[in-house]
């Protein structure tokens, strides 16, 4: 069940890396000969085979409209698929498909806040399910807000929200709901770059805590190879294995060192292997009527 | 259910459900007489007086034992009969007909056979067809030529807006006495005097069971009745204002109409030598016969089995 | 096919209560009892039952245009909303067996005084729903919809009323089913025909049999109206997410 | 304001109306004889109209829970929308009077049969309204929590009952206005008390005046309940972006 | 009323740039004195001045939650302002709030799509607005879909596409309105990086033939430069004014550039002025529960 793609990290036994990975390191998610397609549709995915471990962070490149968000539902069991087995935790082998509902945090891409909830009452909804007490979890939550830039909109109602700070609050909601797993679509797309560099300090900072495995859709290169120990890579429909790029560069990374030579040579091969994903181009843009 | 002893404080009592035939009004001067005498009490009875929605609920509820008695018409517990509704007349509360066939003065309508060509508006019971046709036909017209409109619940409304010219349903000592009031002349027509049998416009029933099983308690109830009768017919006003009285803690009456009417109704109700409420098997044949003959019954119905003088 | 199954077992528990309990004919008549009094009086029922479905189905269909036009009304004007909403809110409260005498004297015994009890119980609930319908519009498509210069007009047509055709639906349904009650009581406010007035004086001759069955054909009626808007509804929002699945 | 002097206006044009027209007043009183008569039996119009009143807010609550009730049976269960709302719809298209002796021999003539009628009339629009309201909800946000672990329980209460408050709302609103009907219906098949009573007393009395002033009365109740359902509506939707302006 | 804040971008006379820009240019959008803020908040603008030339292509680069969108509700008259007056159109004093309206391409920051029309259906609403019948307008967007990489896809729902499938009909459909000024609110944030190039010269296309006047929010510094004429920043809470960086790079540009002296160059002048704009930081993040 164990498998390793991956080489060590070096920057692994960094004093600032609390969570050391190993190959020995057991599979949290593994994907096995994934079959997927909407009724109608071409297939989205065909015998896709990877895995993820404990403790890892990894993103997800790929072109929009590929099966990134379908992927997402597929692992969090909200999709069953045609084909294949998905397992979810140590036990690799034995969890049915709605045993998958509950461990895994999933941030969707579009925020589904509750309208008629604030975004405290929003923010707050995982530490209700999971028990606390609605008093206790408030307290709690509102500490976390000011972190977020979100200070003073506690008692705010969506719509009265940026998109941005919506998408924080769908940010704050996913990862407050637990689970040993943390599929995260597109966190920070609708954010401004400062704002999202605390973003990512901020999930780096939560994911180092609890040694939580993420798996994160962006479509930012730079993000995708600041924060993970893999990139995978989506290039061609339908989906039938990812192309992997271990980034293998110390922690705590910063922004700083996306100058640096090392960065840029990862992300000039990680440019290389996305290849030309996208469905649209510019020579076949039409003319407008 | 209603009958049976009362387990309560008086156990000596027993109670007896009565469905109304409508609310109470100025017929029900004897029974509302007897129980404020009372003659109910004396008799060892305790009355419950209930007004239902129309007497076909009545009759139904009585023959279930869902009540005891219930007040309804001499042509209704036969039709029951005929239906196979298990109900017996056990008296002859108003031995005469009050639905009584009315037309505007202003009409020219003087009798049955003059209504050819006009609208007859009627309660949506074909009996009162079948009255009327018998009218017609006995003063010498043709009933086939009769416009009949069925104008539901609303029986004067339809004559005072014009929409008909005479109405069959209203009673005497009702319909006829709210219209005058109102100022409009009105001819009534008795069916009687026109080929339909005289009969008990109104009667007193129980179901054949509750006849075996509280047999007794319905004697003793029609002879408090009796007693509360003579003193309305002795004391009508007196008689009258415990009704009112009774009454108008709920809902008030019209004194003057009710006054009206119960002088219309006490020679209705007067048996003469016979007792009050006996009924004679000679009116339950006539009356039988007719419907028979007007194809108002699906089955045959024995006379002698509808009517039980207690 | 569960429906049909459904159907027979509540038929079959009729006539099995029925016999089991010895419930009086007169009270609850055996189904079959009933089913072979509709049958020999199958030509006298069916044209009875054509009357009365004429009556609901015109009332329905003028209640269905004239809810929606008041209920465009109320959502278009804030004087609207403050006076005929009102109105139509009363209407409902008025009992309308007691004001029957106007019905007859404004409508006469001819269908159309059936026809407006049938519009005054059916009106509301299209009017109500699809007012309701109205309401919940999304405002963010409104708002786009103002920047690309949509007038009201076009605003309406393209934002309000498919947003509201889901409530319209709701109430339609709703409004078809209690359609018949309507035609059944404007019939026993006065006429010489139709379903209701057939079960009025089948009671008055305490025919159960008779009542019963036009009781069932009456039911029979709703159920039925209510199944065709049901299927236009099917039809018409066939590719929403989240209705009918 | 516009609400009270278009009031105003509807008691000028009734009045004048009346006065123009000439119409008997056992059929349209003149509004000023109305409330004479209202006046003159304050008393017993006040009692009877507690009793009413008690009735249709007995039969409005029962109805309203049980009308959730049956709407969340039809949600969870494909059986139950299969055989619960064939039966909700068909005991709508019932002509009740034509049922009234099993009403009473059921219900007796106490409140209960009155609540009866009440319930049969406010349960389906509340059913139905609450039901559609279910259906409507954002399916994303249901996906969202099943991924937190939330089980058929917290969905319903977190997601599902919200998205369903504002047509549960619509459903209450239409029941409020119509109980007073379903009452006075009620009272009609028996009883002694009520102004569903009164009025039917009033009309065989041609008491023009005495019917209205029930009937107005009434047709208070009928938009107080309404008003009532409203204002709660609207302090538990308060925050919602498209309902209440 | 005509302002130049700008300076001629050298590239104005290459063969290739078809709408010369000159300082002469009128106005097409003039705000001046701008006040607003929700009820019960602190204001979002005061006093805030600018204006847009006749075929510029302006961004604006700000953090999230700062009033971008609102910015743009206010220009084209969803909300209207506090104080001061925004006129739209060469005659730079004459139209009232409501005039606005339609006289813009606003495509919103959320899709905004209709759940109840198809793809097809939706892109040609503002062609169908404008009167086209709808069986042309058809005919017309569908030749347009395959340029967006949506080919396929003209009879499916909203909720049957990918969050960047969406954003790209939303964006053909606001094309399609029509209008002088175009408002582009973070067109391309849910698209990966191959697709929004592909986005990026579609619209730059449509923007040279039409030589409609563009205004962009985009959170990405490189799209900005790429793009835009000039680019606008707006650094503190309130707004009272917007710093301003003319980007003088020849036209056609693509992302070969990026690599430049004068690119890195002007990268880093945005950047400087952005500041430290975003509410959030990491310093303040809390800790999870
Ligand atoms: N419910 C659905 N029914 C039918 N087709 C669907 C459905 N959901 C998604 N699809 C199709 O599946 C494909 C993949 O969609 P998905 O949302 O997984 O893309 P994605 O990789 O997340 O894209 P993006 O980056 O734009 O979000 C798309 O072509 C889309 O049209
Ligand atoms: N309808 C509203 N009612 C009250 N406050 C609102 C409303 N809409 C927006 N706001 C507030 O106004 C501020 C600016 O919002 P706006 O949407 O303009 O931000 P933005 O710059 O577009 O951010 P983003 O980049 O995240 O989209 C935010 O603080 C938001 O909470
Ligand atoms: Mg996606
Ligand atoms: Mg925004």
């Amino acid at each position: 069940m164990i498998e390793s793609h991956e080489t060590e990290p070096p920057g692994a036994d960094l004093p600032k890396t609390s969570a050391p990975r190993t190959p020995e390191q057991p599979a949290v998610l593994s994907v096995r000969g994934l079959g997927f397609g909407f009724a109608g549709e071409t297939p989205l995915f065909e015998k896709l085979d990877f895995s993820l471990k404990q403790g890892e962070f990894v993103s997800v490149l790929a072109a929009s409209g590929i099966g990134k968000t379908t992927l997402f539902r597929l692992l969090s069991g909200l999709l069953v698929p045609q084909a294949g087995t998905i397992a979810i935790g140590e036990a690799g082998d034995a969890p049915a498909a709605a045993s998958k509902l509950g461990k895994i945090g999933y941030m969707p891409q579009k925020d589904c806040l509750m309208p008629w909830r604030t975004v405290l009452d929003n923010a707050v909804l995982g530490l209700e399910l999971g028990g606390m007490p609605k008093r206790e979890a408030r307290r709690q939550v509102l500490k976390l807000l000011p972190g977020l830039g979100l200070d003073g909109t506690a008692n705010k109602y969506p719509h009265e929200l940026s998109g941005g700070m919506r998408q924080r609050v769908s940010f704050l909601r996913s990862l407050l709901g637990g689970g040993e797993l943390l599929l995260l679509d597109e966190p920070f797309s609708a954010l401004d770059a400062m704002t999202r560099v605390g973003m990512q300090e901020w999930l780096l900072q939560v994911w180092e805590q609890h040694r939580t495995t993420v798996l994160f859709i962006t479509h930012d290169v730079d993000e995708a190879l600041l924060l993970s120990d893999r990139v995978l890579v989506a290039a061609q429909s339908p989906i039938t294995s990812l192309n992997e790029l271990a980034v293998d560069l110390p922690r705590p990374r910063s922004y700083e060192f996306a100058m640096d030579e090392a960065f840029i040579d990862l992300k000039r091969r990680l440019l290389g292997l996305i290849g030309r994903g996208a469905r649209g181009s510019s020579e076949e843009a039409g003319r407008l009527p | 259910g209603s009958n049976g002893s009362n387990k309560g404080a008086d156990s000596a009592e027993t109670e007896l459900t009565v469905l109304l035939d409508w609310y109470p009004n100025a017929v029900h001067t004897f029974l509302y007489a007897a129980e404020e005498q009372g003659y109910f009490k004396e008799a060892g009875l305790k009355v419950k007086l209930q007004t239902p929605a129309d007497t076909n609920d009545a009759l139904k509820l009585v023959a279930t034992g869902k009540a005891d008695l219930a007040l309804s018409y001499q042509m209704q517990v036969a039709i029951s009969r005929a239906e196979g509704i298990p109900i017996v007349s056990v008296g002859a509360i108003v031995r005469h007909p009050l639905n009584q066939l009315l037309v505007l003065d202003s009409q020219a309508i003087h009798s049955p056979k003059d209504l050819i060509g006009k609208k007859i508006g009627y309660p949506s019971i074909p009996l009162d067809e079948a009255i009327v046709n018998t009218m017609v036909k006995t003063d010498g017209g043709d009933p086939s030529k009769l416009d009949y409109v069925d104008v539901g619940w609303d029986l004067i409304p339809a004559m005072s807006t014009k929409k008909v010219d005479a109405i069959i349903g209203g009673y005497v000592n009702h319909e006829k006495l709210l219209l005058e009031k109102e100022g409009e002349k009105l001819i009534a027509l008795d069916p009687s005097k026109y080929g339909v049998p005289d009969y008990y416009e109104l009667v007193l029933t129980a179901s054949e069971d509750g006849l075996k099983k509280n047999g007794a308690a319905i004697k003793k109830f029609m002879e408090a009745a009796a007693r509360g009768q003579a003193y309305t017919a002795s004391h009508p006003d007196e008689a009258l204002q415990l009704l009112l009285d009774q009454q108008n803690k709920e809902f008030p009456l019209d004194a003057d109409i009710e006054k009206q009417s119960l002088a219309i109704l006490l020679p209705l109700m007067d048996a003469g030598t016979e007792p009050f409420g006996s009924q004679s098997e000679q009116s339950w044949r006539s009356i039988i016969d007719w419907l028979k003959e007007q194809g108002q019954l699906t089955k045959d119905v024995d006379p002698a089995e509808a009517f039980r003088n207690l | 096919m569960p429906v049909v199954l459904f159907i027979l077992l509540l038929a079959a528990a009729w006539e099995a209560g029925a016999r089991m309990f010895e419930i009086p004919h007169y009270i609850i008549p055996k189904l079959s009892d009933v089913l072979v009094s509709m049958g020999d009086n199958w030509r006298l029922l069916s044209k009875h039952f054509a009357i009365t479905l004429g009556e609901a189905v015109l009332g329905l269909g003028i209640s269905a245009v004239f809810g929606v036009l008041a209920a465009v009304w109320i959502e278009s004007s804030g004087l609207a909303k403050k006076t005929i909403y009102p109105l139509i809110v009363t209407s409902q409260t008025i009992p309308i067996i007691a004001l029957s005498p106007i019905m007859v004297m404004w409508f006469g015994y001819e269908i159309w005084s059936k026809v407006a009890v049938v519009i005054l119980f059916t009106f509301f609930p299209i009017a109500v729903n699809t007012a309701d319908g109205f309401r919940s519009a999304d405002p963010d498509i409104g708002e786009l919809l103002r920047t690309m210069g949509a007038g009201r007009f076009d605003r309406f047509r393209k934002w309000k009323i498919p947003s509201a055709l889901p409530g319209f639906f709701t109430g339609l349904k709703m409004a078809a089913a209690i359609s018949v009650g309507g035609a059944t009581l404007g019939e026993w406010l006065g006429g010489e025909n139709g379903l209701g007035m057939y079960t009025k004086r089948a009671s008055n001759m305490l025919r159960g049999e008779a009542v019963f069955s036009g009781v069932l054909l009456l039911s029979a009626m709703g159920v039925l109206l209510f199944l065709v808007v049901l299927a236009v509804e099917r039809a018409a929002l066939a590719h929403r997410r989240n209705k009918n699945e």
